[in-house]
């Protein structure tokens, strides 16, 4: 298990070892930086290739019927049939547009897109970079994507960018409050900002998705992180019935698949660090590690997927009410029975915590009822 | 930044074309909408980009060549159109229809009111946003209906299966079993696509009180069908007029309260349950054997070139999913109608899209038109 | 309350998700096209076809132009074929249909008083262009009378039993049966042939 | 190993001499959403700056305030101003003259202030105390004070935003 477990960083010191021999020692320091970038940079495209036929596949499935089939045995290479159809569509700048805006928008958007990746704690000893402030890097780079997507609809002059990007910046500002206030229960018990050390806190099966406070701590980020992605319910900024494709009206060819990648692979980012701060990262049982890391992220992107098979698509008001009125108070709520956790010794901070927990869904609810949709009647005549 | 920010002293009104190349209006349907920020200040439908100068054709052809056309009017329940159809010419000529004959045309009216209302509650959840689950569902329970449909009259939705005084063809060899089974495990999807959709939190914050049609507007803008009903008058044309043999069954008409997008699809929903009663009382007093065609009808049917129906006029009129369905006819004594018009409720029904979509947002104006249920054959004839 | 009506959708998709791998005969709906094909029923009703019995030059049409005039969108063209001295024969020169126009209603079917023309079941016939291609002649349409049979057992049934009742027999045991210029089938008696 | 250092040297002169260009764009650039994109640049060359001196808890949050926050909100400034997005106002005007000599009197002082000052440099003490969870003790002990008052006034803004924006409801 130990070998299998640590397999990826084994090959990377291989490879140093064999360059000791014969490069002066900076050249290897860099070197093992680019293995690194290199290994991020094929992870990410190929996380986002599969994305796409798996929730294609998956999406089909739920509506009875197979998903793509024909170009490989199971679809599998459907997705460099699309990468190739989107190399070779014609990539139109309208006429109006501002193109240096319209040009940077897209190259912009698959930045932090990937850089976030270089935070992720794939395995033991499998992240990228140990920041001691990785969480709030994933947080900040995160939040540039909100400018990109404003550059890509701002440049495109159309009128239904124009709203969509309107939309995206909206709803990009009022979720990324929510979501920095459910991870503080996170930092504050594990004391580090780091997502290595927030895994290791975690350790041994304690996973805090088990805790009270943990359980909807996770919820929450997933949800906020659901809506940063701008996936169903909450992709207005691309609300396809609605105004077209949003931000990406004016894009074909490969800029538009430039968005599609950073939104994929964000996605993907986002599910990452779900299951690194609540279900304990790359920590389990038999499998090596990596293993449990890819297992746990995919089952996120799975929810990510059903939502979009199952879901109708929120309002922009609703939106931003759901957001402000019950995910930001809820998270603020829930620090403190973080707090209150983290205070009392073991067995009775259970039964404290789960009870405050209780408390606050019921304020939570109770304050929601009011604007809450009502059960309607029908009279039958004949 | 909530939507007060975009207020800015002089408004900055965004002029927005939304159709007719566009995903959600059900066809080549336009909207000129003029927004401030995302809110619906004034609305203006085009239509007519769909025109086939149905009106004008019928009126150089005899009378039983325009029955293939109108499948093309409403063209998801293309059996009701020929029905309506039938009906006023059967009404002009005074053409009798044979009592098996009158049992298969009901059996079909109440499947392709079945056809309709899945596929708008498909269609509704698609504009909500639902990547396309609910209307797959839909598709997969209107094949079944479909596949009767081919078996007895020979196209799936191009159906021309009636005939004036009755029907081109008896039902197949085991049509009704077919039926049966369509029928049986119906209000078992039904009760899945419930369970789907109408406790949907997202869906009920969406669609209620949204696009709230009054029922003083709604009558006097002569809107008929389940629009009505949702806002709460009770006129349905099966119970007023009790044609064709409507009377020998008892099924309840249902009436929303407030008249918003919600209650129309609900009420379609509790529609689609009378309907699977009646199929259900028709399985049962359907008479076995039975002419398919009365006398008249088949010499009318013999050489349409040469029928002349006497002259004089009439509206025949029936409860078509979507609501009154008329035909005036004027016939002068020639095989050619002298007028040939069509009453289409879809076109009746979107005339007030304004009046329901001033003050709301861009999104509950796709969702509002996707809830008066209106097909573009229709609207433009 | 507030999220439990989505969780109950949630777990009607997921249900359909599960079905269609531990039950997939009624879990999938897709018919894979070009392996497997969906039958069509009996009386599916795609183009017109003529029938011929036997020989294709022995066909039922004797280009009474009912059927022309009686379509809808117009798209049979019949001419009728002359003998030496210039008078109308009862087989169709040219018989097309412009499969472009056809809206395989059916009513051609229906007035033909020789059951001469029936809709058929082929529905695989895209062709590169619109104008020429689709223009059906005559050769192409003929199909012999096996052929309606096999794909409507139950129609062509009916009509062969109400044509042997009636004592009609094919063209060719007409043609020796009676001199060749005036022949009266007896199936036209009811409305004259009003050909052009 | 100093090859790398000369290497994180030039990197770090790079990124400075970006940041220089990003600010002198900000101020040249015609069209006032290029401004915009230019001043985040300047804020990112900023944040880099931070890195370079080891400081990644202020990096960060330069990025998630600055670019992340602030410089939507100026974004949705411009956009929301009726149709200043899109036009292109000339920037400089005919005082140039007077402003570089202003300017130039400014520099002298400013180089000569930051020559006299002895900063006590040692590299070891700097990057000692820079990590994130000694800043959060600080903040609770020594400065409290002071991290009170700023909640407070932070809360007061942001009523009068909501007084604000919801007063022409």
């Amino acid at each position: 298990m130990e070998a299998s477990d640590t397999i990826f960083v084994a090959f990377k010191k291989a490879i140093l070892g064999f360059l000791q021999g014969f490069l002066p020692d900076w050249t290897v320091v860099i070197v093992s930086i680019l293995i690194s970038i290199t290994a991020i940079a094929i992870f990410g495209p190929v996380t986002m290739m599969y994305l796409t036929w798996l929730e294609r596949k998956v999406v089909g499935r739920i509506q009875n019927r197979y998903g793509p089939n024909r170009v490989g045995i199971f679809g599998l290479l459907q997705p460099i049939a699309d990468g190739v159809k989107m190399l070779t569509k014609e990539d139109i700048v309208p006429q109006a547009a501002d193109k240096v805006t319209h040009f940077l928008a897209p190259v912009i958007v698959v930045i932090p897109a990937l850089l976030v990746f270089s935070v992720l704690p794939f395995g033991k000893g499998m992240a990228a970079v140990n920041l001691n402030v990785g969480l709030l890097f994933f947080l900040a780079i995160s939040t540039m994507s909100t400018i990109a997507i404003f550059m890509g609809s701002w440049g495109s002059r159309n009128k239904f960018s124009l709203l969509g990007g309107m939309r995206a910046v909206a709803q990009m500002v009022s979720y990324e409050i929510p979501m920095v206030m459910s991870v503080v229960p996170v930092i504050l018990v594990t004391g580090s900002l780091s997502t290595v050390s927030i895994v290791e806190a975690q350790l041994g099966g304690k996973w805090f998705v088990f805790t009270p406070w943990g359980f909807f701590a996770a919820i929450v980020f997933f949800l906020c992180g659901v809506a940063e992605v701008n996936r169903t319910p909450f992709d207005l900024p691309e609300g396809e019935s609605e105004i077209i494709a949003g931000f990406h009206t004016e894009y074909s060819g490969m800029k538009f698949a430039l968005f599609y990648m950073a939104e994929f692979m964000s996605a993907f980012a986002i599910s990452g660090l779900t299951a690194t701060l609540f279900f304990g990262g790359w920590d389990g049982p038999f499998l090596p590690s990596w293993v449990w890391f890819l297992i746990k992220a995919y089952a996120m992107i799975f929810i990510m997927i059903w939502f979009r098979g199952t879901l109708p698509r929120l309002r922009v008001d609703q939106l931003m009410g759901f957001a402000w009125k019950l995910l930001l108070p809820f998270a603020l709520l829930n620090i403190f029975v973080a707090a209150l956790w983290q205070l009392l010794p073991a067995p009775k901070n259970l039964i404290v915590a789960g009870a405050a927990e209780a408390v606050v869904l019921v304020v939570i609810f109770v304050a929601a009822r009011k604007d809450s949709p009502q059960k309607r009647t029908y009279i039958f005549a004949d | 930044m909530s939507e007060t920010a975009l207020h800015s002293q002089e408004p900055q009104l965004l002029e927005v074309s939304i159709g007719p190349q566009h995903p959600s209006t059900h066809g080549v349907f336009r909207m000129n909408v003029v927004l401030d920020g995302e809110t619906i200040v004034k609305l203006k439908p085009v239509m007519g980009y769909l025109h086939r100068n149905h009106e004008q054709l019928a009126e150089n052809m005899s009378y039983l060549a325009s029955m293939p056309y109108t499948d093309r009017l409403d063209y998801i329940c293309s059996m009701t159109n020929n029905f309506a159809y039938a009906t006023a010419v059967e009404k002009l000529a005074g053409i009798d229809v044979p009592e098996r004959a009158q049992y298969i045309r009901v059996l079909m009216a109440e499947l392709t009111r079945l056809v309709n209302h899945t596929l708008l509650v498909g269609f509704l959840l698609n504009d909500l946003g639902a990547f396309f689950t609910p209307i797959l569902y839909a598709f997969r329970e209107r094949e079944k209906i479909l596949d009767f449909f081919e078996a007895t009259a020979g196209s799936r939705m191009m159906c021309n299966y009636f005939r004036f005084g009755g029907l081109k063809s008896d039902l197949p060899a085991g049509g009704l079993e077919q039926v049966k089974k369509i029928v049986n495990n119906y209000s078992r999807f039904l009760d899945e696509f419930e369970r789907l959709l109408t406790n949907n939190e997202i869906l009920r914050s969406r669609c209620q009180n949204v696009g709230i049609l009054s029922k003083e507007l709604a009558v006097s803008a002569s809107i008929t069908g389940p629009m009505l009903r949702a806002s709460g008058v009770n006129y349905d044309i099966r119970k007023v007029d009790k044609y064709s043999i409507y009377d020998r069954f008892e099924f309840k008409v249902p009436l929303g309260k407030v008249g918003d997008v919600y209650d129309r699809y609900y009420v379609r929903i509790l529609e689609m349950r009378e309907s699977i009663k009646i199929l259900q009382q028709i399985l049962k007093q359907m008479p076995e054997k039975g002419e398919i065609i009365s006398a008249k009808g088949a010499a009318a049917g013999k050489s349409p070139r040469m029928w002349k129906p006497p002259a004089g006029d009439a509206y025949g009129r029936i409860e078509s999913p979507k609501g009154e369905l008329g035909f005036y006819l004027v016939s002068d004594g020639t095989p050619k109608p002298y007028r040939y018009h069509v009453r289409p409720p879809s076109f009746i029904n979107i005339t007030i899209l304004e009046d329901m979509c001033l003050g709301y947002k861009v999104a509950d104006a796709i969702i509002i038109l996707g809830s008066v249920d209106i097909v573009l054959g229709e609207v433009d004839r | 309350m507030f999220g439990f009506g989505v969780l109950k959708g949630m777990s009607v998709t997921l249900w359909n998700f599960i079905l269609s791998y531990i039950y997939p005969k009624k879990g999938i709906t897709t018919v894979q096209y070009p392996e497997k094909k969906k039958e069509v029923e009996e009386r599916f009703r795609n183009f017109p076809f003529l029938v011929y019995d036997g020989t294709p030059d022995n066909m039922r049409c004797v280009a009474c132009d009912i059927c022309a005039k009686e379509c809808p969108p117009k798209c049979i063209y019949i001419i009728p074929e002359k003998d030496a001295q210039g008078r109308i024969q009862k087989k169709p020169a040219t018989f097309d249909i412009d499969y472009a126009i056809c809206m395989n209603c059916g009513i051609c079917e229906e007035v033909c008083p020789f059951d001469a023309i029936f809709m058929d079941h082929e529905y695989e016939l895209s062709e590169y262009d619109r104008l020429s291609d689709l223009m059906y002649p005559k050769e192409k349409l003929l199909k012999p009378v096996e052929h309606f049979m096999k794909i409507r057992p139950t129609d062509c049934g009916a009509i062969e039993a109400q044509r042997a009742a009636k004592g009609i027999k094919g063209r060719a045991a007409q043609v020796q049966s009676a001199p060749a210029a005036t022949v009266k089938p007896a199936e036209t008696q009811q409305n004259p042939p009003a050909n052009a | 190993m100093d090859a790398l250092h000369i290497l994180a040297k030039l990197g770090i002169f790079a990124a400075m001499l970006v940041t220089l260009t990003a600010a002198v764009m900000v101020v040249t650039l015609r069209n006032i959403f290029h401004c915009a994109l230019a001043l985040i640049l300047v804020l990112l060359g900023v944040a880099a700056a931070y890195i370079s001196l080891k400081a990644e808890f202020f990096a960060v949050i330069q990025i998630l305030l600055y670019v992340g926050a602030i410089m939507t909100l100026v974004i949705f400034a411009i956009m929301l101003t009726s149709r200043i997005g899109d036009k292109t106002i000339l920037q400089n005007n005919r005082q140039g003259l007077i402003s570089f000599a202003l300017l130039g009197l400014f520099n002298v002082f400013f180089t000569g202030a930051v020559l006299k000052t002895s900063w006590n440099l040692n590299p070891a003490a700097m990057a000692a105390n820079v990590d994130a969870g000694v800043l959060g003790a600080a903040f609770m002990n020594e400065y409290v004070f002071p991290f009170e008052i700023i909640s407070v006034v932070l809360i007061v803004a942001l009523v009068g935003a909501i007084i604000l924006g919801r007063a022409d409801q």
